[in-house]
């Protein structure tokens, strides 16, 4: 692969160069659009193993993708530790509880506004927070945490009392719904609920945001990105104004994890302060890091992950045979998933710290030098 | 045998990524000797330190072939703790003191492998007598030293850890001459009095082969030359670490420069 | 009247900063010898908070015996950590360590659920109770007793850092890691000592916070990840810093949230840290250039 | 004559009671090759970093630099990337290099300063992005080719020799295609050999490109070989400039050079 001759410069910007890298990519499209087809039937597998439940977590993890690649391309590409995540998820929640649940307006407005709030937000939060560096950014951001979560308990109490925010089931556009592959409901418009039709929804947002920041991060911004963080005084020698490009970099990413926000939001119809706990931003560190550091895919992997593990976890828990038995296990079920996590996340770490893309590449690795692989 | 001092044989040494740093070096320090490893930078010369003290997995180095003994016993594989307790300090290059300890501090630090007794108290006492100026300013930082005064308190920090073979990496960096002359006169005398081994890697040839019984010439990871430091001194190899460097060297500058200059004009 | 209200938030604010300041020292230790960012140092004083309101509430044990098995307990199972876990981290990336101790926090969590259930417990009362007046603020003995058990521990750990060899050998590695090395000291034994302090600290800021706080339940974790403010804003890497960091944290915090109302505590005490490093990046005594995350 | 590209006097770099560089001062004329030598710790890296912007010398200093159009600069109180855009690259003495990027990301940041496409052309993968990198990619690949290292174009450079890189980061400035070039010990840890092929590649970018070169060398022999004019450092202050000649016989340099000898 190294020594492929290169004939056209512009066969190096494709994302996926090498035949065998096409190829996985059509599998993956080709899996990725049965899936819901698989996963909505009405299948009962034996031993009461999860069917409709991986379809949600499918729809969680594609929303969380987003998210964790955004958190990836600051901590990843840029090594800017914010913790100021769950700030941002926040942010998209009340732009969406705002603009979707009190004027009214469309879905499909809202998440460009979403990525303009967040962008201009992110970077005003970053312009303060830019001037720590390393350990004290993290701290900082930790503060820009408590803060978001004051003003979201401010913002939820006056516009909707003490209960959750809740958002109605977008609609189809209309354009979308006159093709006829829709059945319209009594009133003549098409919802947005449900697993099924959410995941053609989140499916290509979900895509088109990875497709979008694995071209910044692949090109010149992103290349100075990879700079600043490996060597700040000698990217400023290569002419990258430093801060600026780290600001860009911190708007990128919060513009990002705001659409994510606005996401959750409407597909889990309803928000509360306790949505946000600071666990949420660990969870996101943890879907890069086991996922893989520093890699878009990573990101992805980490997201299915972490909503797939712990859907299989339960059911080994609660339903696997010789473990169902033992009784220990049952009487302390969210303890035993939550503790089983916390292991899994140590063990990875320390054994594999390459994370799930680590994995995939000392595979390929393997299968590529077979079969003088030993 | 148990008194051979060190010896390195047939030693290379690879950092992470696969970059070799040292291609079979071989060298010997007899008991009692004072021997020099001269090179340029980047020739491997802390590379051999780092080797011989145990400090190679720190930054990701690995020794792929042979074999380091001291006094008979293979250190190769032995913790850098172990090697300090075997009988081997070092004055590392920069000098490495731990800059907010107080110079005290530092060198008990130097004491670290050692059983607390007494003697630490009177080692820390020669120390002072030795480097008095070291005495003086025992309770302020490492850090607000002087250079000079920095490089005597590593020295001297090495000397708390009562070594068999004292290594000196680049003790004469940035230092005015008439400090590093002190400092190699101090060396010869610990020798003399008390039969310390001395390894001192330099820079500075002149300087080296000046206070030394046998030196090496280390170029790009291999030994290209070794000697008595007499017969060192005329070598073309060692010339060339000198000012002015040797004849040929600087013709075959200067023939490029005509030919470009030409090209120009 | 409002005088009183302040001199009350005052005083109690003092005794909250001397737990803040003993749990941030906890966790300066740590990064300081290890450069391990301990995101479970809160758990860490949630546990010993559970352990004391078993040992002292239910059991009843004296509250020296109490205070000392938990302190024990914590600095040994600081000792298995290191020699289990974190030994394997060492030199691995900056982040990567840090979610092994969010793993570790969750498992924490997970083990204090199982064990002491989701309910929060009462408040324990191993301390002589009763209160006395000054200038018209009522103040609990229990405080007082807090105030002094913090400070004798701030002076021992200060006496063990400067003056042992132990404490010696961890300010050598915290210097400069290769050099230490260089000189034999074994640094798998001081990140151990390290985490054994670090947590010890930890452990008896639980003891005495479960005889401050009201209750005792699964949110001291964040209470106890005040040490992050605390020790930021006196800068990450000192010592003085993390004590008077805490002090000036817990009073901020205490006399703000008593004004402002309960909810603005997470604020105002990353406020304050915030405000501070706009002013001075590194904290108050921190070392300008730190590690490179 | 012609204006001197730079113009520095009086610079003065302090940390905490150290002078790294007292009272430096100096012009070094357009097109020449101008060396700075002096034993380590002189504060030779000390005169380029307050020249890059790094250091922020004390008061009363002043470097000024002329471009092409003949436009004046005060580079003191400037920021290192307004400063590079100005025409001024350089090299580091302990490599600048970014280690985990491949040789090819590496040389493309030297094409940084002439791109123009932000993130929003760039992530939307905009014709116009594309053609502008591909642009730049090609210039890199003349790059490439000269410095003959077509077949290190994908490797990160941090896993190659400790030579290539070197060679690679003077690709790198020569692909930031300056007016000013500072290299900061480009030849040390090396060969006779090396050494040459080094100074041959200086001469092929001064041919070519017509750029003025701030030479800091350690080996004599290459210094006194190859500088129009040399200042000679010791302990933070200036010693000497004028030809290798002069500095050669100057008594000061003769005793920072050989003063232990002297015992």
């Amino acid at each position: 692969m190294r020594s492929r001759l290169v004939t056209d410069y512009r066969q190096d910007l494709a994302i996926f160069k090498t035949r065998p890298q096409k190829v996985i990519v059509a599998v993956v499209a080709g899996l990725a659009v049965a899936f819901p087809f698989v996963f909505s039937s009405d299948f009962t597998p034996p031993l009461g193993f999860p069917w409709r439940a991986w379809l949600t977590a499918a729809n969680l993890a594609l929303i969380a993708s987003i998210g964790a690649a955004a958190f990836n391309l600051l901590l990843g590409y840029t090594h800017q530790v914010s913790v100021a995540h769950a700030a941002f998820l926040m942010l998209g929640t009340m732009t969406a509880g705002y603009l979707g649940s009190i004027h009214h307006v469309s879905f499909w407005v809202i998440l460009p506004i979403s990525l303009l709030v967040g962008a201009v937000v992110g970077a005003l939060v970053g312009l303060p927070a830019l001037r720590f560096r390393g350990l004290y950014l993290l701290v900082a951001t930790f503060g820009v945490h408590f803060f978001f979560l004051q003003v979201y308990k401010t913002f939820q109490t006056s516009f909707f009392g003490f209960n959750a925010i809740r958002f109605p089931a977008p609609e189809v556009p209309v354009w979308l719904a006159q093709l006829g592959v829709f059945t319209p409901d009594a009133e003549g418009r098409v919802l947005i609920q449900g697993d099924f039709r959410w995941y053609w929804v989140l499916l290509p947002i979900a895509v088109l945001s990875i497709a979008y920041m694995s071209n910044v991060i692949r090109l010149r911004e992103g290349r100075a990105f990879r700079a600043i963080a490996q060597h700040d005084v000698s990217a400023s020698l290569t002419g990258i104004d430093v801060t600026a490009t780290k600001l860009r970099a911190f708007a990128i990413s919060s513009a990002f994890v705001t659409m994510s926000g606005v996401l959750g939001s409407y597909y889990l119809r309803a928000r509360g302060e306790d949505s946000f706990p600071f666990e949420v931003v660990l969870f996101y560190a943890i879907m890069v890091i086991v996922g893989g550091f520093s890699s878009t895919q990573g990101a992805v992997l980490g997201a299915l992950f972490f909503y797939f593990f712990p859907t299989f976890f339960d059911w080994f828990r609660s339903r696997a045979p010789v473990v169902r038995d033992i009784k220990f296990l049952q009487a302390y079920a969210n303890e035993i998933n939550l503790a089983g996590f916390g292991i899994l996340i140590i063990i990875v770490l320390v054994f594999r710290p390459g994370g799930l893309v680590g994995v995939w590449r000392s595979l390929k690795g393997y299968w590529g030098r077979w079969p003088f692989s030993t | 045998m148990t008194d051979s001092g060190l010896l390195v044989a047939n030693l290379s040494v690879a950092y992470a990524g696969s970059v070799t740093a040292l291609r079979g070096v071989s060298l010997r320090v007899p008991r009692g000797s004072i021997v020099t490893v001269l090179g340029a930078n980047g020739a491997g010369k802390t590379t051999l330190v780092r080797a011989v003290t145990g400090l190679l997995f720190v930054h990701d180095g690995k020794i792929r072939e042979g074999t380091i003994t001291f006094n008979g016993k293979p250190i190769h594989t032995a913790s850098a703790t172990a090697v300090v307790k075997h009988g081997i300090c070092q004055v590392p290059e920069g000098r490495m003191l731990f800059p907010r300890l107080t110079a005290e501090e530092n060198l008990l630090c130097g004491a670290a492998t050692r059983r607390r007794s007494p003697e630490i108290d009177l080692d820390l006492e020669r120390v002072y007598q030795l480097f008095p100026v070291l005495g003086e300013r025992r309770r302020q930082p490492a850090g607000l030293l002087s250079g000079g005064e920095q490089q005597m308190l590593a020295v001297g920090r090495a000397l708390m850890a009562r070594p068999r073979l004292l290594i000196c990496d680049e003790l004469s960096l940035g230092l005015a001459p008439m400090v590093v002359a002190e400092l190699f006169r101090l060396l010869r005398q610990l020798n003399e009095t008390e039969e310390m081994s001395i390894l001192v890697i330099e820079q500075n040839a002149r300087v080296a082969l000046e206070n030394s019984h046998y030196g090496y010439v280390l170029e790009t990871g291999q030994m290209v030359v070794e000697g008595d430091s007499g017969t060192l001194r005329a070598d073309p190899h060692v010339q060339e670490l000198y000012l002015g460097g040797a004849g040929e060297a600087k013709a075959a500058y200067q023939a490029l420069v005509r030919q470009y200059r030409n090209a120009i004009a | 009247m409002p005088l009183d209200k302040f001199l009350q938030l005052l005083l109690s604010g003092i005794s909250l900063g001397a737990i803040y300041a003993l749990v941030a020292l906890g966790f300066v230790l740590v990064f300081k010898a290890t450069s391990v960012l301990n995101f479970a140092h809160g758990s860490f004083l949630m546990l010993a908070a559970y352990l004391t309101s078993t040992l002292l509430g239910s059991l009843g044990l004296p509250f020296a015996v109490g205070l000392l098995v938990v302190a024990l307990s914590l600095a040994v199972l600081g000792v298995v950590l290191h020699y289990t876990v974190m030994q394997w981290m060492v030199g691995k990336a900056f982040f990567s360590v840090v979610l092994v101790t969010v793993g570790m926090e969750i498992v924490i969590r997970a083990v204090i659920l199982v064990f002491w259930g989701p309910l929060e417990r009462g408040r324990v009362q191993g301390l002589p109770q009763g209160t006395f007046s000054v200038g018209g603020a009522v103040i609990p003995y229990v405080n007082l007793i807090i105030l002094a058990a913090a400070g004798i521990l701030v002076l021992a750990f200060l006496v063990f850092f400067n003056r042992s060899r132990m404490g010696l050998h961890m300010r050598a590695v915290a210097d400069n890691l290769e050099a230490a090395t260089a000189m034999g000291i074994d640094r798998n034994v001081v990140y151990a000592g390290a985490w054994a302090i670090g947590l010890l600290l930890a452990g008896v800021g639980g003891v005495l916070y479960a005889h401050f706080s009201p209750s005792v339940n699964l949110g001291l974790g964040v209470i106890g990840l005040r040490a992050f403010p605390a020790a930021i804003l006196g800068g990450i890497d000192s010592v003085p810093g993390a004590i008077v960091g805490g002090m000036i944290v817990a009073l901020v915090e205490n006399i703000g949230a008593g004004y402002l109302g309960a909810q603005w505590r997470d604020v105002i005490a990353f406020g304050i840290m915030f405000l501070v490093l706009l002013w001075r990046p590194s904290g108050l005594f921190g070392t300008k250039e730190l590690i490179r995350v | 004559m012609t204006t001197p590209i730079l113009t520095a006097s009086d610079v003065t770099v302090q940390f905490g009671g150290l002078r790294a560089c007292d009272g430096v001062g100096f012009e070094v004329t357009r097109g020449e090759l101008f060396a700075i030598i002096g034993p380590n710790g002189a504060g030779k890296t000390s005169v380029l970093n307050a020249i890059t912007g790094i250091y922020r010398p004390l008061q009363g200093a002043s470097i000024v630099y002329c471009d092409r159009q003949g436009r004046k600069h005060e580079l003191i109180g400037m920021k290192p990337h307004r400063i590079v855009r100005l025409g001024i690259a350089r090299t580091f003495q302990n490599l600048g290099l970014f280690p985990h990027l491949s040789v090819l990301d590496n040389l493309m940041l030297g094409r940084y300063i002439h791109q123009k496409r932000g993130v929003l052309s760039t992530g939307l993968f905009l014709p116009a992005a594309v053609r502008e990198e591909l642009e730049q990619r090609e210039s890199v690949e003349r790059v490439i080719e000269l410095l003959e290292m077509a077949e290190f174009r994908w490797e990160q450079v941090g896993s190659l020799p400790y030579g290539i890189q070197k060679r690679i980061e003077l690709g790198r400035v020569l692909t930031m295609e300056p007016d000013l070039l500072l290299l900061d010990e480009p030849m040390a840890g090396m060969s006779v050999e090396e050494k040459r092929d080094i100074l041959r590649f200086i001469f092929e970018i001064q041919r070519r490109l017509g750029v003025t070169v701030i030479l800091i060398e350690h080996d004599m022999a290459v210094v006194m070989s190859v500088a129009e004019r040399i200042l000679a450092l010791n302990f933070g202050r200036p010693l000497t400039i004028g030809t290798p000649e002069d500095v050669a016989r100057h008594p000061e340099v003769v005793e920072a050079y050989l003063g232990a000898n002297g015992g």
